[in-house]
């Protein structure tokens, strides 16, 4: 078995919450003992409700926040071994909301080239080539070059910001709702561009997401969360065909999926429910 | 355009204003409306040191003697006379039957104890100079007092006129220092009968008052103080009748003033001169040369600006004094406008163009800047700073400046002995720290005799003259506008007789 | 007919010119029906949602043909008499339930607020009123919650109020704008069975607006598609979920990442982006993206019948289906 | 409503950038604030070409001439010459300088220091925040006029203790609105972008915050010149602004102060300048706050 | 809500300690005040002798310590010029000052907040132009021109108002007006945006959509959410006026804390001028820690801080 590309070992994470000058402390988990392994070529997607510690988790795993406990490894190597900047080279990152994500005092080149810019990689020429190249691979027309994203759709915004997050040649993308803010029609846009982009440059992928639709379409291995914890993680199409936790059944109850007449499902969401998932034991295959 | 109709507008004002002529609301009912701009500290007389605040003290107070500004004699006021015993002997006969704000009877103990009191350092009297030379008091019988001097000092009678007042003295062990201050008890011709500290004072004639004195048979009942310190205020309140009395007008408001129906300008010169001192111990200053420092005398127009600032022909003087005082030599060396002179002596002394000098300019508003100008003219910079008095005084005494715009009133004495030549003594207060010259003062101000100070003095500001030490200005005068029905003049002496004034 | 919508179209004034926000939209709804309007953000429907209410800012224009209500003609209605039929006869859920509450007022006296501005209760009774409603909406213990701030409440909770506070007044109709994307998903499905079923209980009709194909499927009776601010296809849900007509109907049925669509295959997207709302030409809006554009989509086109009931705004129709 | 604003600004194919042109034309202030404030600008720049005289030169004789609309005046001193003979319009000339740097030099100053002070509390947050928050309330908290009196007092009236003074004093709004905006850009993704490229604190702060935070900068900048020139006047007016012989307008309105009863045109001119300077860069303010930062209008 | 009071009040106190020792060492650097008592005409023996006497030549840190003692006891020295007790003088002054500040800023509340309701209302329309002109004209001009104008048109003109003092209620017209004009503008303004931004929060729109009546959507949920900034901007302004009142003050001839400050400053009244910019502070310390109470009142997501 080859090694994980990233590994999550009993992550643990409390955050402190302080107020003002003479305020009190207090601690609040946000993730409680996550053990998780990316291998190369998967996409794993991670679900769970809000507050459930999903971007907590992707904080962790791109450096920006030191876990409490635990250690979040890349290529078997402790990610805080990392320097920032070398980090940034093996993780990509791209952002739910694209327009929130784009400097808007920025021209386009400037935004994808900006990684390199930070490196002091190549000179001007040789780094608006690059752009250039990076953006025909996302698929946007050189034309926009000079353009501000002021002046973008949202899906030429997360054409953008994909571009920006690859000219650094990454190994893996983490996406954090990469398609939420977007209109359905491109919503499809978006994730046929991930798809292709997987297979033409061996990309392996994280994408969090509360969509259980896009998740099932994306990924390979599945971890939902729920309170901070994996409660279950697996191939996808066993998750999907034969969920083993009650919050994965919710999860996939409360899909709303194309069926005409069908009516919205019945869910048990009762105090007594809500223990019986956290109670209930954990299923987690790895590979 | 907007500003054009604005100023019509405001000229529209200016003009509406003249045609409504005010009705004295003080002629009616025999009182006095009258406004300061600085506000009175306290009523207290020996922690007072502002004008108005001693303008209204000699109201409410009387001292032993006083000084008839016409003559310049000393005349009888709670004294009814006094007997000089010798250089530091002075014997005082109590006038009889003297009745204080509340009844009380002036006696010799009430003297005794006040210039026994004054003198002593826990009273901290505000103006040691007034009381520091009373060794002490005492009572030779129920109406004699005898005064008893540290040394001879020429100055003693100018002091007692008006500076020392009598307390009474089961008053003072009854309210102190903070009782004179807010209720004050005196034996003056007029009593104060309400105040708001700082804004409002009201007097009241004092009816016991005796006869006999310069104060005696005062016409106006009541005496209402107020404090504006906008100008422009006073004048509106003058102008609507509010107000009866105002004074201390610049010229340049004077003359507007003077063509008003129902007002009248009345202008005194007074002891006070203007003049600028020239620092000669400045380190590195070209003022230590005597030629840059006449150079700078014969730099100023002196006449264009006190035809400018005082009011044209104002005269000039030409030594550190006021003519009118005692002592004052006017016949010094004297250095008239000459800007080619002035050139040439600079050249002289080796005086670089763009040699900066600083001014702190503590007179006349616009004087400085004509200085300014002028020595501009030469190739020399002047900075204008204009600094708070107390930081300006520091920096002064410490050398940090090379001129000085300065006014000196001499407490409105008529001697030179309070010019400011006498402080040239090569004390703390010395700027041009000149032995030769400080010897000379130093002998003055200890001299009894009138011929020897005189002549004593003579050189003195013959010397300063030579020497070039100051640029001597003018003299000021004090315009007073008022309605045309109140009679009133100011002294002198700068302060205010109002128990002389009088409605027509 | 509950509501009947004729020839609607609204006009916003902008800096940069008249913006053409809706352009000629007719629906209507029966009592206790559901109507979807389905539509991608910017194509019209949440505004057209406000004009029933005549909530709109001032910069809107709006023209209609007929907007009834009952046998209230809601088009030339004064404001005075719009107000009392407002959270009353006509009641509407917006999408942000962390926003929608007056943030300084407790949960009970904005509920009990809606009450004593339609009817002559005691604000005891009022609240008495609320107390049940909010047990309808599954809240359990509302005497507290009544207490409450709305900053005190998850998104759910909030939510839930909201959507008592719609029903205070048992309305006729309701209008629900997206009123459960920005909740977690397993609330939403929860959320969405309570406002069908109270819906039914009630017998009150409902025009649901949502982007969402998968849960139109599940709750509308019939639908509107639209496309920058017309309506490109209008009919029952079966048949436009079965037979969609509209090129712009099926993309987006096309596009939508679902089980039965094979995992990691591309979906199908439309190509190109809306077009300018501001200088409207007399074309087909959707002719740019269509992979079926012809000459003749140079002109405007009207909605042609494709069955009962069932309208699509295309040339095409009718053709498509031997293709 | 995010549907109604997406639709009146759809992002798809149109830009800001293209809409702003014709904001900044339809702004009625912006402009007429634009083109006062150019006119007072070529006054500075051109003011030895434009004044008649050396606004120093004192002629004693000639002191206190009316403006030529006023019974006495001509056409030598249109209008007219102060207390110590000075043309009065050279003088409004050269002063147009004088107010122009005490407010656009204030502005730079207080600019440094609050902007500086703003963005560290903004983007830090946390303790450094609250000390900072703290010495902007405690700032607050000194009475300005009663502060800079005192240190001008001390000082003495020179420009640069003026401008200082001022400039020391009115940072507060700059920090108050570069810090509200920078704790926005701070949670803003495209700053956490950066971050994860590995941006370092100074490089996030000039390229992802700055660029952000220029038009509110300039906004607030604009109205603090105002403030500053009105503060200037203020202190002038209590006989501690600009020493004299400087032409500011503050000064002048100040030594014109004592006239204001008999010579009312010689407050009444520099005091209209004075007004259509601070009018005008107000309504700038207000203009560019309009269109370049809408959002800071709350 | 008890915490919060607790917190607010220790970092008032804090502020206040800060703010005492800034304003010490930067009025101590003023001058040698031994000058100002010994007055005006006064020579260096007089000098040295008061500076023996109170204490001037000592360390500054003593002096402050010293001071701060005393102010803690209530004792804020005695004023180099007037000879008394600072806090007796302090107190009458401030009265007149706080009067005419109170009436100021309601008046300032009066005018400007129907105005910014009004005008938030309905932006960009004709009477909310008319709203924001005044305000820039009102910022534009120096107050003390707007102050002498009025005296003119008032007292010289039309000689209908008192110049100068406070002896009727009518001498609080102009003072008022001048004072509180100078709070107007940016009330007005913050009002109305408050208006704007309140109207055009989801919580309105619910409100309409609810039928709510007009006016209890105006003022019961837009004016309430846009009053919170007000409340705040309104201390704050009730504490800037104190100090502009040193201007109004100073041309209305009004003896109150403004003048006193200037004549202490001009005078170098050091123990006077120290416990002016200390009571203007607490001024400002004070309103804004009430201010941010009452918020606090107002505001539940606040008050569980």
């Amino acid at each position: 078995m080859t090694p994980p590309l990233l590994e999550l070992r009993d992550i643990t994470h409390d955050y402190v919450v302080r107020h003002g000058i003479f305020g009190t402390r207090r601690r609040v988990r946000a993730v409680d003992g996550v053990n998780l392994r990316i291998g190369k070529g998967d996409v794993l997607g991670i679900v769970g409700e809000s507050g459930s510690g999903k971007s907590t988790l992707a904080r962790i795993m791109l450096g920006l926040l030191d876990p409490s406990e635990g250690a979040a490894l890349l290529e078997g190597k402790p990610v805080s071994a990392f320097p920032r900047r070398g980090l940034a080279e093996k993780v990509g990152f791209i952002f739910q909301d694209p327009y929130s994500s784009l400097n808007p005092r920025q021209t386009v080149e400037q935004i994808i080239g900006y990684p390199i810019r930070l490196r002091d990689r190549g000179s001007p020429g040789s780094r608006r080539d690059l752009v250039r190249q990076t953006m025909e691979v996302v698929g946007l027309p050189e034309r926009f070059l000079d353009a501000y994203p002021g002046q973008m759709s949202g899906g030429q915004r997360q054409r953008v910001a994909i571009a920006r997050a690859l000219i650094t040649r990454p190994g893996l993308l983490l996406c954090d709702e990469p398609t939420s803010a977007l209109d359905v029609s491109v919503q499809a846009q978006v994730l046929n561009l991930l798809l292709e982009l997987r297979k033409d440059h061996e990309l392996t992928y994280a994408i969090i997401s509360h969509n259980m639709s896009v998740i099932q379409h994306m990924t390979t291995h599945v971890a939902v969360m729920y309170l901070g914890r994996i409660v279950e993680m697996d191939r996808s199409e066993r998750v999907f065909a034969n969920p083993q936790h009650p919050y994965t059944q919710l999860l996939l109850d409360s899909m709303l999926t194309v069926a005409p007449g069908k009516g919205i499902p019945e869910l048990r969401l009762d105090t007594a429910a809500r223990e019986a998932m956290r109670d209930h034991p954990v299923h987690i295959v790895t590979n | 355009m907007k500003w054009k109709l604005k100023t019509k507008l405001l000229a529209g004002v200016a003009v509406l204003a003249t045609l409504s002529a005010p009705a004295f609301a003080g002629k009616a009912d025999n009182s006095l409306n009258i406004a300061f701009s600085d506000e009175i500290e306290t009523l207290d007389y020996y922690q007072t040191a502002d004008r108005p605040g001693l303008i209204v003290g000699r109201m409410l107070y009387d001292g032993l003697i006083s000084k008839d500004q016409a003559t310049g004699e000393f005349v009888p006021e709670l004294a009814e006379s006094f007997e000089i015993i010798s250089d530091t002997e002075i014997d005082f006969k109590i006038r009889p039957g003297v009745k204080f704000h509340n009844d009380q009877i002036l006696t010799a103990d009430d003297v005794v104890f006040t210039l026994n009191t004054i003198k002593t350092p826990e009273f901290n009297a505000r103006y040691s100079i007034a009381v520091n030379w009373i060794a002490k008091a005492e009572k030779l019988d129920d109406a004699t007092v005898r005064l008893t001097m540290t040394a001879p000092n020429p100055l003693a009678l100018e002091m007692l006129a008006g500076n020392i007042p009598i307390y009474s003295k089961a008053y003072w062990d009854e309210a102190g220092a903070e009782g004179m201050s807010k209720a004050p008890v005196g034996t003056g011709p007029y009593k104060l009968v309400a105040m708001t500290p700082g804004v409002s004072f009201e007097l009241q004639r004092f009816d016991g008052y005796y006869s006999g004195g310069q104060k005696a048979d005062a016409a106006i009942e009541k005496i209402n103080i107020k404090i504006i310190p906008e100008k422009n205020t006073q004048y509106i309140e003058l102008m609507n009748g509010n107000l009866d009395w105002i004074w201390r007008v610049p010229t340049d408001d004077v003359e507007r003033f003077a063509s008003r129906p129902n007002l009248k300008v009345d202008t005194t010169p007074i002891m006070r001169i203007e003049y600028l001192e020239l620092n000669p111990n400045k380190v590195d200053s070209p003022l230590a040369d005597v030629r840059v420092r006449k150079a700078i005398n014969y730099a100023v127009n002196r006449q264009q600006m006190a035809d400018a600032f005082m009011g044209q022909g104002h005269p000039l003087i030409q030594s550190l004094c006021n003519p009118v005082q005692f002592g004052c030599e006017t016949d010094v060396t004297t250095y008239d406008y000459n800007p080619d002179k002035a050139a040439e002596l600079l050249a002289e002394a080796g005086v670089e163009a763009g040699t900066s000098l600083t001014i702190v300019p503590n007179g006349t508003e616009g004087v400085a800047e004509v200085i300014k100008s002028s020595l501009e003219s030469l190739g020399l910079n002047l900075d204008i700073t204009k600094l708070q008095v107390a930081v300006a005084q520091e920096q002064w005494y410490g050398n940090m400046h090379d001129i000085a715009l300065t006014n000196w009133g001499a407490y409105g004495i008529g001697d030179v002995s309070m010019s400011p030549a006498a402080y040239l003594n090569g004390t703390a207060d010395d700027i041009v720290k000149d032995p030769a010259l400080a010897a000379l003062v130093n002998e003055a101000n200890t001299t009894m005799d009138r011929e020897r100070r005189a002549s004593l003095y003579s050189q003195i500001f013959k010397t300063i003259a030579d020497e070039a030490y100051v640029v001597p200005l003018w003299t000021r005068s004090i315009n007073a506008v008022m309605s045309s029905d109140l009679g009133l003049s100011v002294g002198p002496d700068e302060f205010v007789p109002f128990y002389d004034a009088t409605w027509n | 007919m509950l509501l009947n919508v004729k020839g609607l179209s609204i006009n916003l004034a902008t800096q940069r010119g008249t913006l053409s926000a809706v352009q000629d939209v007719s629906f209507h709804v029966d009592k206790g029906e559901t109507l979807c309007i389905v539509g991608e953000s910017g194509c019209g429907k949440s505004i057209t949602a406000l004009s029933l209410l005549r909530l709109l800012p001032a910069s809107a224009r709006l023209t209609a043909e007929t907007i009834s209500f009952n046998d209230l003609d809601l088009l030339t209605l004064p404001e005075a008499d719009i107000r009392p039929l407002r959270g009353n006869r006509l009641s509407m859920i917006f999408q942000d339930p962390m926003s929608a509450l007056n943030p300084l007022h407790t949960v009970g006296r904005q509920l009990t607020d809606v009450l004593l501005a339609h009817q002559h209760v005691t604000r005891a009774k009022a609240a008495e009123r609320a107390c049940e409603l909010l047990l309808k909406v599954g809240i359990p213990n509302p005497e507290e919650r009544l207490q409450q701030y709305p900053h005190e409440l998850s998104g759910g909770l909030r939510q839930r109020i909201v959507i008592a506070m719609a029903l205070m007044c048992e309305p006729e109709l309701i209008i629900a704008d997206e009123p459960t994307t920005a909740l977690d998903v397993t609330i939403q499905a929860d959320l969405l069975r309570l406002l069908k079923e109270l819906q039914q209980a009630l017998g009150m009709g409902m025009i649901f607006i949502t982007h969402d194909l998968g849960l139109v499927s599940r709750i509308a009776d019939r639908i509107v598609v639209m496309y920058a601010g017309e309506v490109v296809e209008a009919g029952p849900a079966s048949a436009i979920f079965e037979h969609p007509a509209h090129p712009y109907t099926r993309a987006l049925l096309g596009a939508v990442p679902d089980p039965s669509h094979p995992r990691m295959e591309p979906l199908e997207s439309i190509p190109g982006t809306v077009p300018s709302l501001l200088s409207r030409d007399k074309t087909c809006h959707f002719r740019g993206r269509c992979p079926m554009a012809q000459d003749i989509c140079n002109n405007r086109i009207s909605l042609q019948t494709v069955g009962a009931d069932h309208q699509a705004r295309c040339i095409r129709v009718g053709a498509e289906d031997s293709q | 409503m995010t549907d109604l604003v997406n639709s009146v600004n759809p992002g798809s194919d149109t830009s800001p950038l293209e809409g702003r042109p014709a904001r900044w034309r339809s702004n009625g202030s912006l402009l007429l604030g634009l083109s006062i404030l150019a006119i007072v600008v070529a006054m500075a720049i051109f003011a030895p070409l434009l004044a008649p005289y050396d606004p120093y030169a004192q002629s004693l004789p000639n002191r206190f001439t009316p403006p030529v609309w006023l019974p006495g005046g001509g056409w030598d001193h249109i209008l007219g010459t102060d207390q110590l003979g000075r043309d009065y319009l050279s003088r409004i000339i050269y002063g147009s300088r004088i107010s122009l740097s005490i407010g656009i030099g204030t502005a730079l100053v207080s600019g440094l220091i609050g902007s500086t002070l703003g963005i560290c509390a903004g983007y830090f947050g946390g303790r450094i925040d609250s000390v900072i928050m703290f010495v902007v309330t405690a700032r607050l908290a000194l009475p300005v006029v009663l502060v800079a009196l005192a240190i001008v007092a001390i000082f003495g009236s020179s420009f640069t203790v003026v401008l200082l003074t001022l400039g020391g004093l009115l940072w507060e709004r700059f920090a108050l609105v570069t810090r509200a905006a920078t704790i926005q850009l701070r949670g803003a993704d495209f700053v956490t972008a950066a971050e994860i490229q590995g941006a370092t604190v100074p490089q996030v702060m000039l390229h992802q915050l700055i660029p952000n935070l220029a038009n509110a900068i300039v906004v607030v900048a604009t109205l603090e010149m105002a403030q500053a020139m009105i503060l200037e006047a203020a202190l002038s007016f209590l006989g501690l602004g600009v020493p004299a012989p400087m032409p500011s307008w503050g000064l002048m309105i100040a030594e014109g102060k004592a006239q204001i009863l008999f010579e009312p045109w010689l407050i009444t001119i520099p005091g209209a300048f004075l007004f259509a300077l601070v009018l005008a860069t107000n309504l700038l303010g207000d203009g560019l706050r309009d269109v370049l930062a809408p959002e800071s209008r709350n | 809500m008890l915490r919060y009071v607790l917190r607010r009040f220790a970092i008032a106190c804090l502020l206040m300690l800060f703010v005492s020792f800034v304003a010490y060492i930067l009025l101590f650097a003023a001058g040698d005040p031994a000058v100002t008592i010994a007055g005006a005409e006064a020579k260096s023996d007089d000098i040295a002798r008061v500076r023996e006497l109170y204490g001037f030549d000592r360390p500054i840190l003593i002096q402050y310590i010293d001071w701060l003692w005393g102010v803690l006891g209530g004792d804020l020295g005695t004023s180099l010029y007037f000879k008394r007790p600072v806090a007796g003088l302090l107190l009458e002054r401030f009265a007149i000052t706080a009067k005419l500040g109170a009436l100021a800023l309601t008046l300032a509340l009066l005018v400007a907040i129907p105005l910014g309701v009004i005008a938030g209302r309905k932006p960009n329309t004709l009477i909310d132009r008319f709203a924001l002109l005044l305000a820039v004209v009102g910022q534009a001009m120096p107050s003390f021109w707007f102050a002498l104008l009025l005296m003119i048109l008032f007292s010289v003109t039309f000689p209908i108002l008192p110049a100068s003092g406070l002896t009727s209620w009518r001498s609080y017209i102009m003072p008022v007006i001048v004072l509180g004009y100078f709070s107007t503008p940016a009330i007005m303004r913050l009002t109305r945006s408050g208006m704007i931004s309140a109207l055009e929060a989801d919580y309105i729109r619910t409100a309409r959509a609810m039928g709510l009546p007009e006016r209890k959507v105006l003022f019961d949920y837009a004016l309430r959410n846009a009053a919170l900034p007000i409340v705040s901007l309104a201390s704050a302004e009730f504490g800037f006026m104190l100090a502009g009142s040193i201007i109004v003050e100073n041309v209305f001839a009004i003896h109150g804390a403004g003048s006193l400050a200037w004549e202490s400053i001009a005078r170098a009244d050091l123990p006077t001028v120290q416990a002016l910019v200390l009571c203007f502070s607490l001024f400002y310390v004070v309103f804004t820690m009430l201010a941010d109470i009452l918020n606090a009142l107002l505001d539940p997501r606040m008050r569980a801080r």
